[in-house]
């Protein structure tokens, strides 16, 4: 019998040091499991994501990118989720509008106090990102092949 | 139109009001016209030209001109007024050395809808009204003006002169334009049908950057993708993932910038239409955020550099669609 | 080339159970530019952070990379470790190898990989790491508070009283607000005036505090610990220092008709003088828009009974110019404006008050001399109906607000009480549509209202007023009894919402300190930090912030006051390292970073640049100020050509994390 | 009509939403029918939100609201009861054979003092 290997998608989470950072943080002080696939990359601030570091993991081969920050409204900055809000729903509507999957792009809402949201959010953003398979619209969308 | 503006352009370069005219200049083939700078009155006399093939957003070549001495005059379409007043917002060009003349445009014509039209060896078209007179070198042809018009002049969004220091002509209204039809169109597709047609679209471009070079938007000081230290410097396509790279972050970097002015499909080479990129973000805009026209209002918070408590969530604009 | 050392911590098993830490030290141990590499028990441990110290010297490391528990625990303690061992503390980075990694997951050989490749993120994020120094500001040791109500008064004598030196800013002719207006204050019922006064005049004896009285904030610029502020002082046409404030101009002033804003034009004064008699500072001030010698030159009679020759009819404003290492914000707060509401006639009866002019009416220094009597005919009101949360709670389309004003519930229970105690024949109604009442003794306080005092309190709202020869009649519900009530009042008093007051707007630019869409100011936390604003050295005290009563106002304006005092006691402030910073040759100086920055960080300015070309240029160009700086990078995304980035958390930074996590 | 159906449809023929209110009865207060009213403005809001539209229907209050719009007009919270009194009735009208005011009755209602405009108004919104 052949053994069809698993796909294991690569997944970028984009999170804010004073929220979901500490949210991914509490979710394994609490043993919260989620797949190893998550690979977490800490910065000060939501509005600190940079579109073009989306697009970068896309083209280095992430099957997926999240990015999670404080709720609206409970900003270290005040302010800087909003901005992260508006600038990732232009950019995933682009994305989407392009003909790549919605379900690649995330954007969530964890606190500090979230562990078990963060590792719900992760497990289902895995199995998400899973099920569409390797990414390579992006990577296609000029190869008329 | 043409002997109009010649002669502003001759009054006020002989009133000494103006060391300079920016306008547009007989290129290699008539309807090649390129952006000029004109010195003297012998020049303008000689090759300023104005005519359906004027298409060239001038505001942007202010940007350069402006770091020299002395008082430049421009001639402005009505959409390039939205491009200029965007510029002076971002503090790009220094107002008081720009003497800006608003002139009317009943829409721009398209050379390669008038040849799709199965006329081949144009050597020459006079404007007649609602007609064109077209010269071939198979004789004389006519076509309805409204068939050559160029996609941007078709869906025209304004006729108003937002910013002048003088007008030729009477001031316009903004209109209700069917702009967003085809974006809409393309969203109503499913992924796969919108993937193809991107696919099919973006695999055409060459780098060349000519829809950079020709953005009034993209005025940076040095671009990100010709700068080393960016991290994303890309000259030259590397991998096949660098156009659309390219075109999305150019496209995002002027999100509440762009006047939807139409230059960057204009000057596509490949014939690759670009604008949808830039469309699709400002329908988003107007639809998530409340309509805003770059350039409109140089008071008014750009959409990015703003926000409400109340914004949707990025899942909330996918359900939207649907 | 950076020479990095890579630590694998095992914490005890808590790691090490589940990931390999030996192959990960080893699998990092052949990343470019790692010249040494070690896994220990416990990197934290005083004998783990040696063996940090002895490698950084003994190999030269210009970096090192610790895969350990979060940087959310120990990565001071490492960063403090590299400094001890003589580099920048900044060249540490830490991969989360346990909080992300090995708690989180049970099989050991993915964990392990993705340790790996954890640690060979921070490896390569560690390669552009620079040292970085956080700059240092001095502090100028006074603080400037903007309002002289309640609020503003306890927050400077706290702040003298900690040997600080205090400037009051207070826009009308004397300090005291709101709280000098109140007749008695709820739940204790003691006189607002008796408690108030005091502090009044220790302001005026601090030699700490200076009062700029009737004077405005002008203009404001710099930052935390050093800001210029212009001070406005307007012509009061009497001299300050001359004046004794004995009060016979106001007595033989000519002018007499001149609407009382203190009484809140309840009945009128002359056009000098003095609001109130236990004004600070007690100096006579004349109104230009009523005096008549101001007006046509003829008149002079305050001149002339002057006995200190204190009037000086050609003052002029002067705008000082003053250093502030601190501000506070003490801007307080107004009843809503009530014209709009018709149904509740308050434009078109003398007879329908507001709550404050209800305070006015029984207060004994007020126009009546405390005794209540109906605004129309002086005679008494036998039957009074309150009506609660005008203007509050409403959806936010009309003319009111969405809030709660928190205050109106506890005053109205205190005039019902009052009303029945001082004319027991007076009936009262409320009208509520709920009682609110959370705090010490509060409760209590409105139910001796209804059961000792036998105030009526109806659950319903007020539909209309009508006046009707010489009565108000007041439509209503009773909600609980399924009844429509028609009263045939004496008296309305409206409990009004409170809002910020109208100076506030212009104030928050001026400082760049944020507000809510309700101009309340926003606090820079609202659970931790309730009494900062999110701009560093601007401070919130009293109604700027929200709707509050006195107590609460008290409470954090003394909160306010420790936390102006705990920066004020610095000599220099250490910034945040990890600030914004442009890359001036690629400024376009389009003013976009500058609009999302939530600290007012980025000013621009003309600078003069020479091009690759020779030749020179002025450019406009953004330049962050280290001091103010948050380091959020709200800047860095809008910035267009990538001019503004991040120390600390650079784009080339994030993007080679992303490069070794996709890799 | 089911309760959920009979809900939603006064729902959608008002377009209020009534659980922006905040049960104040200023509604009520100022409504110059209360005393004729079996069900007061307040309660329309209330049990519409409740989903008991049946006992609305089948009372006469529906036909007691002048239609003033007062409780529109000062509702702080801008929910409209009059327009959810108004759906109610309307809800009742469009039912086969429910029509409040037939043609028939008409020539009994008029007297002097009657104006026509009152007749025409009343066969608008007592007819279908």
């Amino acid at each position: 019998m052949q053994i069809e290997e698993k796909f294991e998608p690569t997944i970028v989470a984009f999170c804010c040091n004073w929220c979901s950072y500490a949210g991914a943080d509490l979710s394994g002080t609490n043993r919260l499991q989620y797949p190893a696939n998550v690979k977490i990359i800490r910065v000060p601030c939501s509005c600190r994501v940079n579109p073009m570091f989306i697009l970068r993991a896309f083209q280095r081969g992430a099957d997926g990118v999240i990015l999670c920050g404080c709720h609206p409204g409970d900003c270290h900055y005040t302010t800087g989720n909003y901005y992260a809000r508006r600038r990732m729903t232009l950019l995933f509507s682009m994305l989407d509008f392009l003909g790549i999957e919605r379900e690649r792009t995330r954007l969530e809402w964890v606190s500090a106090a979230e562990g078990a949201k963060f590792a719900a959010t992760m497990n289902d953003f895995v199995e998400t990102v899973t099920r569409l398979g390797k990414n390579r619209r992006l990577e296609d969308l000029r190869c008329n092949k | 139109m043409q002997q109009v503006i010649r002669d502003k352009a001759l009054s006020l370069l002989e009133a000494g009001k103006v060391d300079r005219v920016l306008a547009w200049k007989e290129g290699e083939f008539f309807y090649d016209q390129t952006p000029h700078v004109f010195k003297t009155a012998e020049e303008i006399n000689r090759s300023l030209v104005y005519n359906g093939f004027s298409a060239a957003n001038l505001s942007k070549y202010l940007v350069k001109e402006t770091l020299k001495d002395g008082m430049i005059a421009v001639f402005l379409k009505p959409c390039d007024t939205y491009s200029f007043s965007q510029l002076l917002k971002e503090h790009r060009i220094p107002r008081e050395k720009v003497w800006a003349v608003g002139i009317p445009c009943d829409g721009k014509l398209d050379i390669d809808r008038i040849r799709k039209a199965g006329l081949r060896g144009i050597t020459s078209i006079r404007e007649d009204g609602d007609r064109l007179s077209v010269s071939t070198i198979y004789g004389e042809k006519t076509v309805a003006k409204s068939d050559a018009l160029a996609e941007r002049c078709e869906n025209c969004k304004s006729r108003k002169h937002i910013v002048y220091d003088e007008l030729i002509g009477s001031e316009g209204e903004a209109l209700d334009s069917g702009r967003f039809d085809a974006v809409e169109a393309l969203e109503k597709m499913s992924p796969e049908e919108r993937f193809a047609f991107w696919q099919k679209e973006l695999s055409r471009c060459i780098r060349c950057n000519a829809c950079r070079n020709a953005c009034p938007a993209c005025t940076c000081e040095k671009c990100v993708f010709d700068n080393p230290a960016s991290g994303i410097e890309s000259k030259a396509p590397a991998s096949s993932f660098e156009e659309q790279n390219f075109h999305i972050i150019r496209a995002f970097h002027v999100v509440g910038r762009c006047t939807d002015c139409g230059e960057c499909s204009r000057v596509c080479p490949q014939s690759i239409p670009l604008h949808l990129i830039n469309r699709k973000f400002i329908k988003d805009i107007n639809e998530f955020y409340g309509t805003y026209q770059a350039g409109e209002n140089p008071d008014e918070r750009a959409p990015l550099t703003n926000f409400d408590k109340d914004d949707m969530e990025p899942a909330d604009a996918f359900r939207k669609g649907e | 080339m950076q020479r990095i050392g890579v630590f694998v911590c095992w914490c005890g098993s808590n790691i090490a159970a589940t990931v390999d830490v030996k192959a990960v030290a080893e699998a990092l141990g052949k990343e470019p530019g790692v010249v040494f590499f070690e896994d220990y028990q416990y990197m934290c441990s005083e004998e783990g952070q040696n063996k940090i110290k002895n490698a950084i010297k003994d190999y030269a490391l210009t970096g090192a990379v610790i895969c350990s528990c979060s940087p959310r625990m120990h990565e001071n303690t490492f960063r403090k470790a590299a400094a001890a061992a003589g580099i920048n503390s900044f060249m540490v980075e830490i991969a989360n190898i346990r909080e992300q990694c090995s708690w989180i997951h049970k099989d050991k050989v993915s964990a392990t990989e993705k340790a790996i490749v954890l640690g060979r993120a921070a490896i390569a994020k560690l390669h552009l790491n620079a040292p970085l120094t956080a700059g240092e500001s001095p502090v100028v040791k006074r603080a400037l508070v903007i309002g002289g109500g309640i609020a503003g008064i306890q927050t400077a004598l706290d702040i003298a009283d900690a040997g600080f030196e205090v400037d009051i800013v207070e826009k009308k002719p004397t300090i005291g607000g709101k709280m000098s207006q109140i007749d008695k204050t709820f739940p204790t019922l003691d006189c607002a005036a008796c408690i108030l006064t005091p502090k009044m005049v220790d302001v005026a004896q601090s030699e700490k505090i200076r009062i700029f009285a009737y004077s405005e904030v002008e203009a404001v610029k710099g930052f935390v610990g050093n800001f210029n502020v212009s001070i406005r002082k307007k012509a009061r046409y009497v001299d300050e220092v001359k004046c004794t404030g004995c009060g016979l101009c106001t007595e033989k002033c000519p002018q007499k008709k001149v609407p009382n804003d203190f009484n809140l034009g309840l009945d009128q004064k002359r056009a000098i003088y003095i609001p109130f008699a236990q004004a600070v500072p007690k100096i006579a001030t004349i109104d230009a828009d009523y005096c008549t010698m101001l007006k046509t030159g003829k008149c002079g009679v305050c001149s002339k009974v002057c006995t200190a020759g204190a009037i000086d009819y050609k003052q002029k404003d002067t705008v000082l110019e003053e250093q502030y290492g601190a501000i506070v914000v003490a801007t307080g707060f107004n009843p809503i404006e009530l014209t709009k509401y018709d149904e509740f006639a308050y434009s078109q009866s003398p007879d329908v008050i507001t709550s404050l002019e209800f305070e006015r009416i029984t207060n004994a220094a007020g126009p009546t001399g405390g005794t209540l009597l109906r605004p129309s005919d002086g005679t008494h009101p036998h039957k009074i109906v309150f009506v609660q949360c005008v203007g509050s709670r409403e959806d936010g389309n009309g003319c009111g607000k969405t809030y709660c004003s928190k205050i109106c519930c506890m005053y109205t229970a205190k005039h019902a009480m009052l009303t029945r105690e001082k004319y027991p024949d007076t009936e009262v109604y409320v009208f509520y549509i709920d009682v609110r009442t959370p705090g010490k003794n509060f409760d209590e306080f409105y139910r001796r209202a209804v059961e000792e005092y036998g105030v009526h309190y109806i659950k319903g709202m007020v539909g209309k007023v009508s006046p009707e020869n010489g009565k108000l009649m007041v439509r209503a519900s009773d909600l609980i009894e399924g009844k429509q009530l028609l009263i045939d009042a004496d008296l309305v008093v409206l409990a009004a919402a409170i809002e910020p007051d109208k100076s506030a707007r212009p104030l928050a630019t001026m400082l760049t300190a944020s507000m809510d869409t309700n101009d309340f100011f926003t606090e820079a936390h609202p659970k931790l930090r309730p009494v900062e604003s999110p701009t560093a050295g601007i401070f919130l005290s009293g109604c700027c912030q929200g709707p509050k009563d006195i107590p609460e106002t008290v409470a954090q304006a003394s909160a306010c006051a420790a936390k102006v005092i705990g920066l004020l006691n610095k000599d220099k402030l250490t910034c945040n390292a990890c600030v914004a910073h442009p890359d001036e040759m690629l400024c376009n100086g389009c003013s976009t970073c500058e609009k999302v920055c939530p600290y007012g960080a980025i000013t621009y300015e003309s600078k003069e640049f020479r091009m690759p070309d020779r030749t020179t240029r002025i450019r406009r160009v953004a330049s962050v100020n280290p001091a103010v700086c948050q380091g959020c990078g709200a800047c860095t995304v809008a910035c267009p050509s990538g001019a503004m980035d991040l120390h600390g958390f650079s784009n080339r930074q994030i993007m080679a994390e992303v490069d070794a996590i996709c890799k | 009509m089911e309760q959920k159906n009979l809900k939603e449809t006064v729902l959608r023929i008002s377009g209020v939403n009534p659980r922006k209110c905040m049960k104040c009865g200023k509604c009520s207060g100022t409504c110059p029918s209360y005393d004729e009213m079996e069900f007061h403005p307040h309660q329309f809001v209330y049990m519409v939100e409740n989903g008991e539209i049946e006992p609305l229907m089948a009372s006469k209050s529906i036909y007691r609201c002048l239609t003033c719009f007062a409780c529109v007009e000062r509702c702080p919270r801008q929910v409209e009861p009059a327009k959810l009194i108004e759906a109610v009735r309307l809800t009742v009208i469009r039912q086969q054979g429910q029509n409040h005011l037939k043609p028939d009755a008409i020539p009994a209602l008029l007297d002097e003092d009657m104006p026509q405009q009152a007749l025409v108004t009343a066969m608008r919104k007592y007819a279908k």
